[in-house]
């Protein structure tokens, strides 16, 4: 398969996921130039960290400016496997490709660190290699990934799965406490109703590797793989 | 011709900028304060649009590009004539 | 026109405006006398450490580039090169903690990429006044988040450092900012102006009146507003760096460059005159031409602005046109202002005018060097140790109060605000005695460790100059890297004083003596300074940044104990030191020498037996003991393990228990081994002639220390962990 | 009582912020924007004081807390009568 990693001029995270996608996991992987307006036919196209224009106003505010947003609009419209990691996932709230906002982490301070997240579904095309329940140790790095929704929406998420990725601690458990940035309902990823567009905010590349002390990121990718090939 | 907006977050969202300034100024003793806010401002200096296309455009820059309309609020006032 | 208070604002003496005059052969005008001021200046020139910097053994056969270039680089195999520097932005981070620490990211981050390097890592070395001060707690925040604001959104992981505290840091906090960037080594770009007729580039951020110099000067020049128009503090735009990155990688990665020089302190005087020398050509450049951001600035104005995120660039004029595309698809400008000229003069024209015309090599070269006077302080707080204090009645209270203090305590409210894991090569996170980078498609990791100690320099500036270098490759040591490579930043008070240069000379000679020792280059560093307020200096601070390398990440170890049941073995002699101790200052309030004692030969020694064992992979944890001593140490060992098992040791030496516990003798280090290995560690010591016995064994729930029979300290591990984890963040709670 | 307070980089200091918007507003097309400045805005309710305390402790805070004088000004104004 083929994936396509979309470089903002402040993305800092897409040579990392390149290196996953290309060296780590074997597979064909291209990066898309934020003003060019050409997919070149990729079977996934993710949107990486960082800070897409510095993100001074609000991260992602202007990055859903770009011209090549305009062709991941249309993929995503057809069906196309989107996946938006962090400053990704921010950019595709502020495209309206996923419901909500993000907003400062409630301590006010920017987090780097791992965390431990449960898995809610696996009959997507990002966590079908998963299972339901299972805890994934992964690295967060942002400083407005605390979710917010209007009680509609985050009613409408829960009835429709739609929840991916919540914060937990090691066993599991989904509480205050263990809500490091403050999200709504400990949200940390979600899907939207058709399920081909994901976004989360831990960093599954930052994981993939043995050397780096998780594996656990892997799942995201080899379920987008799986999903392509099946 | 110059505006200026003033961008917050709505009502319903919690505004904890506000609140941890709010917290700074009782430490240091200015316990009369009720509350804080914080928000955005921005100063726009404009030339070559007509008086209409300004009160047209100024709310379509806020909405799509300034403000998050989910979270964020504004309004806007004329700085000159 | 050239008076006293126009020499004095621009701190230039008499002596050295005759100088100018002789060498230029008549009156400077004022942005001449501006350009002179800014070159000559401590910072630039160096004139008071040169003749003491002199002493630092630069060379090796991995140096590629020593000294004197904007970066050192070391060659570290597979091609590959390692650049890297420290920088200090101590003043303006006090003035403006946020935007003073963020700028001083930005300054070292252009020091590796002008180089060709892409920047992999930085470090913070950071010392602030006591926390118990609103003030205090302000500035450390706001350099944190700035150094934060910065690197994280430059995607450049800060992957270590060291922060500690002292009353005389309280009014200059220091900010010493290490960046280390990787490059090919036949891709590597240096800082000149080659081809007479190539173009001068500009690029990146527009010029403001950022920082300017001489900033009180009243002359006629000046409107009354003057002042609030010169901002000493920049405000720093990350993101406009990131493109800058971004656009000179890929010009310098297509060769497409000649010569490349970053505009900060010093701005454009600086990168015209540096690159004109290094080439031995001239340089002529239009200030019509120089992007700027205010209206009506002056020549003296834009030749001294400090602006950041800017650099200078000479190219072929065959290549002008590719280099602009690249800048122009990251949205910045590039603006030929000059060009490369035969003779070896700085022409400035400005509205048709000439405004400056002076030889580059009086600006660059000909300052004059100082040999400032020096004299040993009269008194250096040396007591006999027989004055010291009564013992606590309480070893395990005084334990739980060392691991809670700031300086000692868990750093993690510092670190998570750094983006510590891109780039993906963080192997070891924040929290060991170094960092580990691995370099990917290949098995080597690099370590970094920055260290220093101020107490110490203070008490024995020679010894505090030993120390610093021996802990830093002591830290390395302990993760199994062998150090290739010293940078330093010298943090000292005005050197316009005997007793300050007094410090300053022995500190660098310990440095010396060390890196001599342990036969490692010094690629570079830098001096700072004057930093004093109200006639009150800081410590003399040394801080240490080395670079080493591993052939095999895998056989990598870090700090904690890793299983149950293992043995505890101490590498090195407990001595009875307890001078210069954190241990004497924070539970008695006491400072005074002398700080432990260091012969570098055994430290050599130890560090060679410590590489050895770690490459036969015989052990499974190694922690150097440095402030707080042994009991502390251990504790870091129990608290960075998996499931922290707990410990029990037991120690026979014949004296005072607090100072056995706590005292801070050099060359020593705690390890970690399964049975099997032990008797194969102790003969290989024994072997090697390495003071090396079985102290302890891990495991339980307890931190128990038995001394002479008599348990001296018993505390929950647990317990101990929390008071250590929560210390920082509780104090820093809003 | 309720006060408005408006916090921005002096003229001369560099706006990074107030630079990427007016950037990205051109690239929407919006090219007839000339300069933005983008500051910061607080909304503070206050409550048992005097008129006279309040002049004297609005620029008081603003100075000590809200802005830092090196490189920020600030201005305010009364929402209320
Ligand atoms: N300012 C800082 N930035 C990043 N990491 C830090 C900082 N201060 C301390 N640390 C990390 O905390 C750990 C402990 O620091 P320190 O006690 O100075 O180690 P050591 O004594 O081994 O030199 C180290 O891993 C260090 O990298
Ligand atoms: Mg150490």
């Amino acid at each position: 398969m083929k994936f396509g990693i979309v470089v903002f001029p402040g993305s800092n995270c897409d040579r990392d996921t390149f290196h996953v996608c290309n060296h780590v996991l074997g597979h064909k992987t291209v990066y898309l130039w934020h003003k060019s307006h050409d997919l070149q036919d990729v079977d996934c196209v993710i949107l990486p960290g960082g800070f897409s224009y510095g993100d001074y106003l609000r991260p992602g505010a202007i990055g859903k400016f770009s011209p090549l947003m305009n062709e991941v609009g249309e993929y995503a419209d057809k069906g196309g496997l989107v996946l938006g990691i962090c400053n990704g996932f921010q950019v595709l709230l502020e495209l309206g490709l996923l419901p909500g906002a993000m907003l400062r982490n409630k301590n006010l301070k920017f987090l780097c660190q791992f965390v431990h997240l449960r898995l809610e579904d696996n009959k997507t095309a990002f966590t079908r290699k998963a299972k339901i329940g299972q805890i994934l140790r992964m690295p967060i790095a942002h400083f407005d990934g605390n979710y917010y929704a209007d009680p509609g929406i985050l009613d409408e998420l829960r009835k429709e799965n739609r929840v991916i990725l919540r914060y937990c601690d090691a066993n599991g458990l989904v509480s205050e406490d263990n809500n490091v940035n403050g999200s709504a309902e400990s949200i940390a990823g979600l899907i939207n109703k058709k399920g081909n567009v994901m976004g989360l905010m831990p960093h599954p590349e930052r994981c993939s590797e043995q050397i780096l002390s998780s594996e656990d990121g892997r799942v995201i990718f080899e379920s987008v793989i799986d999903f392509i090939h099946a | 011709m110059k505006v200026r907006i003033l961008v917050s977050f709505k009502e319903s969202v919690l505004d904890p900028q506000g609140q941890t300034v709010k917290h700074a100024l009782h430490t240091l003793g200015y316990d009369f304060i009720k509350n804080v806010r914080q928000g955005k401002l921005f100063e726009i200096d404009l030339d070559g649009i007509s008086e209409k296309e300004l009160e047209k455009i100024i709310p379509e820059i806020s909405d799509k590009v300034l403000t998050n309309p989910i979270i964020e609020k504004f309004t806007w006032e004329r700085l000159d004539g | 026109m050239i008076d006293k208070k126009l020499l004095d604002d621009h701190n230039l003496t008499h002596e050295e405006y005759d100088r100018i005059v002789e060498l230029i052969g008549r009156e400077p005008n004022l942005t001449e006398l501006g350009i002179f001021s800014l070159m000559w200046s401590e910072h630039c020139s160096y004139k008071s450490s040169k003749v003491h910097l002199q002493k630092l053994p630069v060379s090796g056969k991995n140096v590629i580039q020593g000294p004197g270039e904007n970066a050192g680089i070391i060659d570290i195999g597979d091609g590959l090169a390692a650049v890297f520097k420290i920088e200090s932005h101590n003043h303006p981070s006090y003035i403006e903690p946020y935007q003073g620490a963020a700028t001083g990211v930005g300054g070292i981050l252009r020091d590796i990429f002008t180089m060709g390097a892409r920047p992999i890592a930085l470090l913070d070395s950071l010392r602030f006044g006591p926390l118990d001060k609103a003030q205090n707690k302000s500035i450390m925040s706001g350099v944190v988040s700035g150094i934060s604001g910065y690197g994280n959104s430059m995607g450049i992981p800060t992957v270590g450092g060291e922060t500690c505290f002292h009353e005389c840091y309280s009014k200059n906090p220091l900010v010493n900012v290490f960046a280390l960037g990787l490059v090919e080594k036949d891709k590597i770009f240096y800082a000149k102006a080659e081809g007479i007729g190539n173009p001068v580039l500009y690029v990146g951020a527009k010029t403001g009146r950022d920082g300017i110099h001489g900033a009180t000067m009243a002359s006629a020049e000046f409107g009354k507003d003057s002042e609030a128009k010169r901002p000493n503090v920049q405000v720093g735009d990350p993101f406009r760096e990131k493109l800058l990155m971004e656009a000179c990688l890929e010009a310098t990665s297509k060769n497409l460059i000649i010569g490349i020089q970053d505009m900060g302190a010093a701005g454009l005087t600086c990168s015209t005159t540096e690159m004109a020398s290094k080439s031995g050509t001239g340089i002529e450049i239009n200030l019509d031409k120089v992007p700027q951001r205010e209206t009506g600035m002056t020549p003296y104005e834009i030749m001294l602005s400090e602006s950041q995120e800017r650099m200078l660039i000479i190219t072929g004029r065959d290549k002008v046109d590719d280099v602009q595309k690249i800048f122009a698809k990251w949205d910045l400008d590039a603006v030929i202002i000059g060009r490369v000229t035969e003779g070896s003069r700085l022409k400035v024209s400005f509205k048709g005018k000439i405004v400056v015309d002076i030889p580059v090599e009086a600006v660059v070269n000909l300052c004059p060097v100082y040999q400032r006077e020096i004299c040993r302080p009269a008194s250096l707080s040396m007591f006999p140790t027989d004055l010291l204090p009564d013992i606590p009645g309480d070893l395990s209270a005084s334990l739980l109060r060392l691991l809670s203090s700031p300086s000692l305590a868990d750093k993690e409210w510092i670190f998570r605000q750094y983006d510590h894991m891109v780039q993906i090569n963080t192997a070891f996170l924040p929290g060991m005695d170094a960092a580990l980078l691995r370099l990917k498609d290949t098995k080597i990791a690099l370590a970094l460790t920055l260290d220093g100690n101020g107490l110490y320099a203070q008490l024995d500036p020679r010894t505090g100059g030993k120390a610093a270098v021996a802990e830093a490759c002591r830290n390395l040591a302990c993760v199994g890297a062998l150090p290739m490579g010293v940078t330093n930043c010298l943090n000292f008070g005005n050197p316009e004083k005997p007793e300050t240069m007094w410090r300053f000379q022995e500190v660098v000679e310990g440095i010396s003596e060390a890196c001599r020792v342990f036969d490692i280059p010094v690629t570079g560093g830098n001096v700072s300074f004057y930093n004093e307020s109200e006639g009150k200096s800081i410590y003399p601070t040394p801080v240490l940044g080395v670079v080493g390398k591993i052939d095999d990440i895998n056989k990598a170890v870090d700090t904690g104990f890793k299983r149950e049941g293992d043995d505890i073995i101490l590498l090195g002699t407990n001595r009875d030191e307890a001078g210069a101790s954190l241990y004497l200052k924070l539970m008695h309030g006491l400072e005074f020498g002398p700080p432990p004692q260091i012969d570098l030969e055994k430290e050599k020694k130890l560090q060679k037996f410590l590489l050895e064992i770690i490459s036969l992979s015989w052990i499974r944890s190694a922690h150097d003991v440095s402030e707080g001593g042994l009991a502390v140490c251990l504790a870091e060992c129990c608290f960075s393990g998996k499931n922290r098992p707990g410990f029990s040791v037991t120690l026979e030496e014949n004296m005072r228990p607090d100072t056995l516990l706590f005292g801070e003798s050099q060359s020593r280090v705690v390890i970690s081994a399964g049975k099997k290995e032990v008797q194969k560690i102790i003969a290989l010591a024994k072997e090697r002639d390495i003071p090396c016995r079985v102290i302890g064994k891990t495991g339980g729930k307890r931190i128990l220390f038995k001394h002479n029979g008599k348990t001296v300290i018993d505390l929950d591990a647990g317990q101990a962990f929390s008071a250590w984890k929560t210390a920082l963040p509780k104090i820093m709670a809003p």
